[in-house]
């Protein structure tokens, strides 16, 4: 689907495998971080910034709760067995209570059914909660966002349903309704650091707190963002083209991702 | 020692009368559901008042509710992950059909905390009552003044299940069972419970299970039935024994997009066949377990 | 991954600062007390502003306090079961010299989890209250209005200290550890910790470790440091390794019965003695253990 | 130290081990009992009971949390890891949560420096607690009487300075003041039923709710009860002589306690 600008042939990988390196671009040798439902994305994110520059990164794959769960392969559901297969293990209630402490978890993955402008998400309803158009399958550990480090946020819907300007149910807390409401709050994490789409990369003003684009993927042009974005995404006089996986990366994912799960999306 | 090995339709007659209250069952995602309880609740058309999943129920929720017998679920998610949002749930909670205690993670997991302990109630971490689930769900979540800062925090309600419905790996005649693989919260489930009933792949001697370390056990005091159904979890996940049947569940999934179809797919698989006919029909796959 | 393994002095050198708040200490009766920790810790002059225990602490706590480091125990017991009275506890806590913040089991297992969770505070179950406990430690417990019922309960504050001095069976370099035999509340108190300083019998690799099932191991990513400690329980037991030293134990509480005594045996098995030498002398006894 | 008052030799049992047997004549089959510190007592009480009239009683090794461990041998620590070898085990977290819930054991075994008329402990202190004349242990998991079907008592030391007519400390509850504190605290356990020590067994008075002589045990005079009890115990006017332990249940008895640690005291 992603076609090159220049006369370079079509690239090598798929959505899903450059939002993976992208990804773990965003992980830092000092992390632990946890993942939910669905993850296999996040779990080779991590799994990829273990075997370059992060080393020494925790990844815990929630639901099986596998620390540092040893891929190949990826595995679409988060419970999997295989995901015992891994450092080591822990109940489920050790990361709930984990989560809660606050200061141990400082990355967490996160999605939505909806996303809004200020990184909100929501996985329970679109419409009215009582009788929803849209019934999510429900919130999980999301309310936890308010006490973890950083928040990354990933989705394979990139259109105005998914990117709205307000959450219709505020499920996984973002910068809530702008500076001054998160500020009141006094929230213990710090927010939604950054957001990766099949399109691009965004990331969020400083000032403002709202969703900014930070690089376009290679192939996609700044305007297809905007109109698959339901608000005004913020948009730097200059936008960067996303990084090309390198060689190491993709053939890194791919070893991972040995069920090729990521491959053909 | 009394032996609590019963028929899977003795085990659900005696042990989850009709007009039960709240039922909770076990598993989570796509492992380790107790389909053949959940099957048998069904032939025996027990309306459950209050469903309570794990963290996030699967097909042990979207198939009760696609027979009609879920009044109210408390969950946190009911979904089949990469396969689709839960067809029945989706389509009855949008009817307006099946009322939904919306709940998170954390207060599931610290709820049935309190219930097994007798905790009146538990005090949730700041920052949880930013979200809106707190606000629809007045009946599990108040506010309460903290004693020792004064500020004020977010408080769960205990979670006691009246049953259990839950699968482990193994169990001796007298209820003591092991938990294979992943433990979710059904450790959790069967402490708070004040009936547990098991389906688990084998019935072992005691001695099987008093060899496993602690912590991956449950004991037979809290346990009051123990149904052997090797294979019952399909078409989810057993851990330690097959994985899930993905063909299967896409199949419930096409079908329980509608109401003639989830009633076709319960006539064939449910109402319509034994338990025991289910299972021999059903093909068990080792492929990732046995990775 | 990085390394964590560290020499014994530089772990308590480093991990437990001069002014510490609150140390956890591990194990539980005579077992599994991280006993070469706490030896390091007296041979540092390291004092304790707050020592806490399991339910049952006993060595770990009874030398500490008889070396004239802890300000103030929050315990529910210590003592040595059948061997008798903790005999520095019990004069120092009599003469005044250290203050006893009072608390019982219930309290310091589900403080320790409130610690552990970032819970607020723990709702106690209804009828602890009646107890003498809570009168003397307003500090730990206070009343609250449950938001539920309306009745008034009583509130534990949650526990989460500084540093907890832990024994487990293996590790591997980078932390992940094997609990063996009974948890106690290790877990609890690894969980709720902000620091936690490892001694284990072996350190081993990692795919050691991964070997285990779920609800026997703690996550490196909490541990800071790991020493490697053969015999490093003596003289209470290490579970999976050596029973209890009953002669020396013994010994201790005879010479401890006295302050002269105790700065005898403190001398004689501490302050004069490396670590080293102190575990070469003593004899590790399996007998119990292989049963 | 037992002197028969009949013709009849010394006894063939020690103290301890009649204790065992009588504890053991207090259990039911549909019994879940828990102990605590320093329990071959109520080990070897529980196993007993176990081989002979309660099959199906279940019992946790409070501590290590063997859940009906295998004697033998009985072991006086109860933390010590050969109670693992058991029907299974389980965290001390989960019995103290069950412990919570109230509905689970129906019996619990307890003791105390000092026990009173109304059958409160007290592990803690004598005297003044901030100053106490003789600092004891503490109160470990006592306050749960509150919560259990039936409390069982149990001490090696009947003397005047343990059988107090109040507790200096309330550690663990009894029926508190008596009857008119007993029903305002309206607590969901039913309170103590009965209490064994070495000359005695005794219940209390369904009335007035304190203890109550109910057997004296064989070579023991009513009068060295009423000297070794520092309150006024209630005398029925028959008193009886507790039964012998029967050859089988002594024989029992000394398979589960094959290190004797019941023998010499």
């Amino acid at each position: 689907m992603s076609n090159r600008t220049s006369a370079q042939s079509a690239p090598t990988w798929s959505p899903s495998e450059l939002m993976a390196v992208e990804l773990a671009r965003q992980l830092r040798n000092d992390d632990v971080a946890v993942m939910g439902t669905a993850s296999a994305l996040p779990q080779v994110a991590c799994a990829l910034a273990r075997e370059t520059h992060a080393p020494d990164l925790w990844f815990v794959a929630g639901g099986t709760c596998g620390v540092n769960p040893h891929l190949a392969p990826a595995v679409p559901s988060c419970c999997d067995e295989s995901l015992l297969r891994a450092d080591t293990a822990i109940p489920l209630s050790d990361v709930v209570l984990l989560e809660g402490r606050g200061d141990v978890f400082t990355v967490f993955f996160s999605g939505g059914l909806q996303i809004d402008a200020y990184g909100n998400c929501n996985l329970v309803a679109v419409g009215n909660w009582a009788r929803p158009s849209l019934r999510g399958p429900g919130t999980v550990g999301l309310p936890f966002l308010s006490r973890v480090g950083r928040v990354l946020i990933y989705t394979m819907s990139h259109n105005p349903r998914t990117f709205v300007e307000r959450v219709d149910f505020l499920g996984g807390p973002g910068f809530l309704d702008g500076p001054a409401s998160w500020t009141t709050a006094g929230l213990l994490g710090g927010g939604p650091a950054a957001v990766v789409t099949p399109l691009c990369t965004m990331d969020f003003d400083e000032k403002t707190l709202r969703m900014r684009l930070r690089s376009v993927h290679p192939g996609v042009e700044v305007d297809q963002v905007l109109d698959a974005t339901g608000f005004q995404l913020a948009v730097p006089s200059t936008v960067p083209t996303t990084a090309d996986p390198t060689a190491e990366q993709l053939s890194i994912v791919r070893k991972l991702d040995s069920d090729g799960i990521l491959k053909g999306r | 020692m009394s032996d609590k090995t019963l028929s899977l339709s003795d085990a659900i007659e005696r042990y989850v009368p009709d007009g039960v209250g709240t039922v909770a069952v076990g598993g989570m995602h796509l492992h380790n559901n107790p389909m053949g309880l959940v099957r048998e609740l069904i032939r025996q058309h027990r309306p459950v008042d209050r469903l309570l999943t794990s963290p996030c129920g699967a097909m042990n929720a979207d198939l009760l509710i696609a027979a009609g017998l879920v009044r109210e679920i408390a969950t946190s998610y009911v979904g089949f992950e990469h396969l689709g949002l839960a067809p029945a749930f989706r389509r009855l909670v949008e009817s307006g059909s099946v009322r939904v205690l919306e709940c998170d993670e954390a207060y599931i997991t610290h709820g049935l905390t309190a219930g097994a302990g007798g905790l009146p109630f538990v005090a949730l971490p700041v920052g949880l009552e930013i979200s809106d689930v707190a606000k629809v769900n007045p009946e599990s979540y108040r506010v309460v003044d903290d004693p020792f800062t004064g500020q004020s925090v977010l408080a769960g309600a205990p979670i006691r299940p009246d049953v259990a419905l839950l699968h482990a790996a193994e169990a001796d005649a007298s209820g003591n069972a092991v938990l294979a693989g992943a433990h979710f919260v059904d450790r959790l489930m069967a402490l708070a419970a004040r009936t547990v009933v098991l389906q688990v792949e084998r019935v072992v001697p005691t001695e099987t299970i008093g060899a496993h370390p602690v912590g991956t056990t449950l004991p037979g005091f809290i346990v009051q039935a123990v149904v052997e159904l090797p294979g019952g979890c399909h078409p989810t996940a057993s851990h330690g024994n097959y994985r899930y049947d993905e063909d299967h569940l896409r199949t419930y999934l096409a079908l329980a997009a509608t109401d003639q179809g989830a009633k076709t797919y319960i006539e064939d698989y449910v109402t319509q066949t034994s338990e025991d006919v289910y299972l021999s029909t059903m093909q068990l796959s080792r492929e990732h377990a046995d990775r």
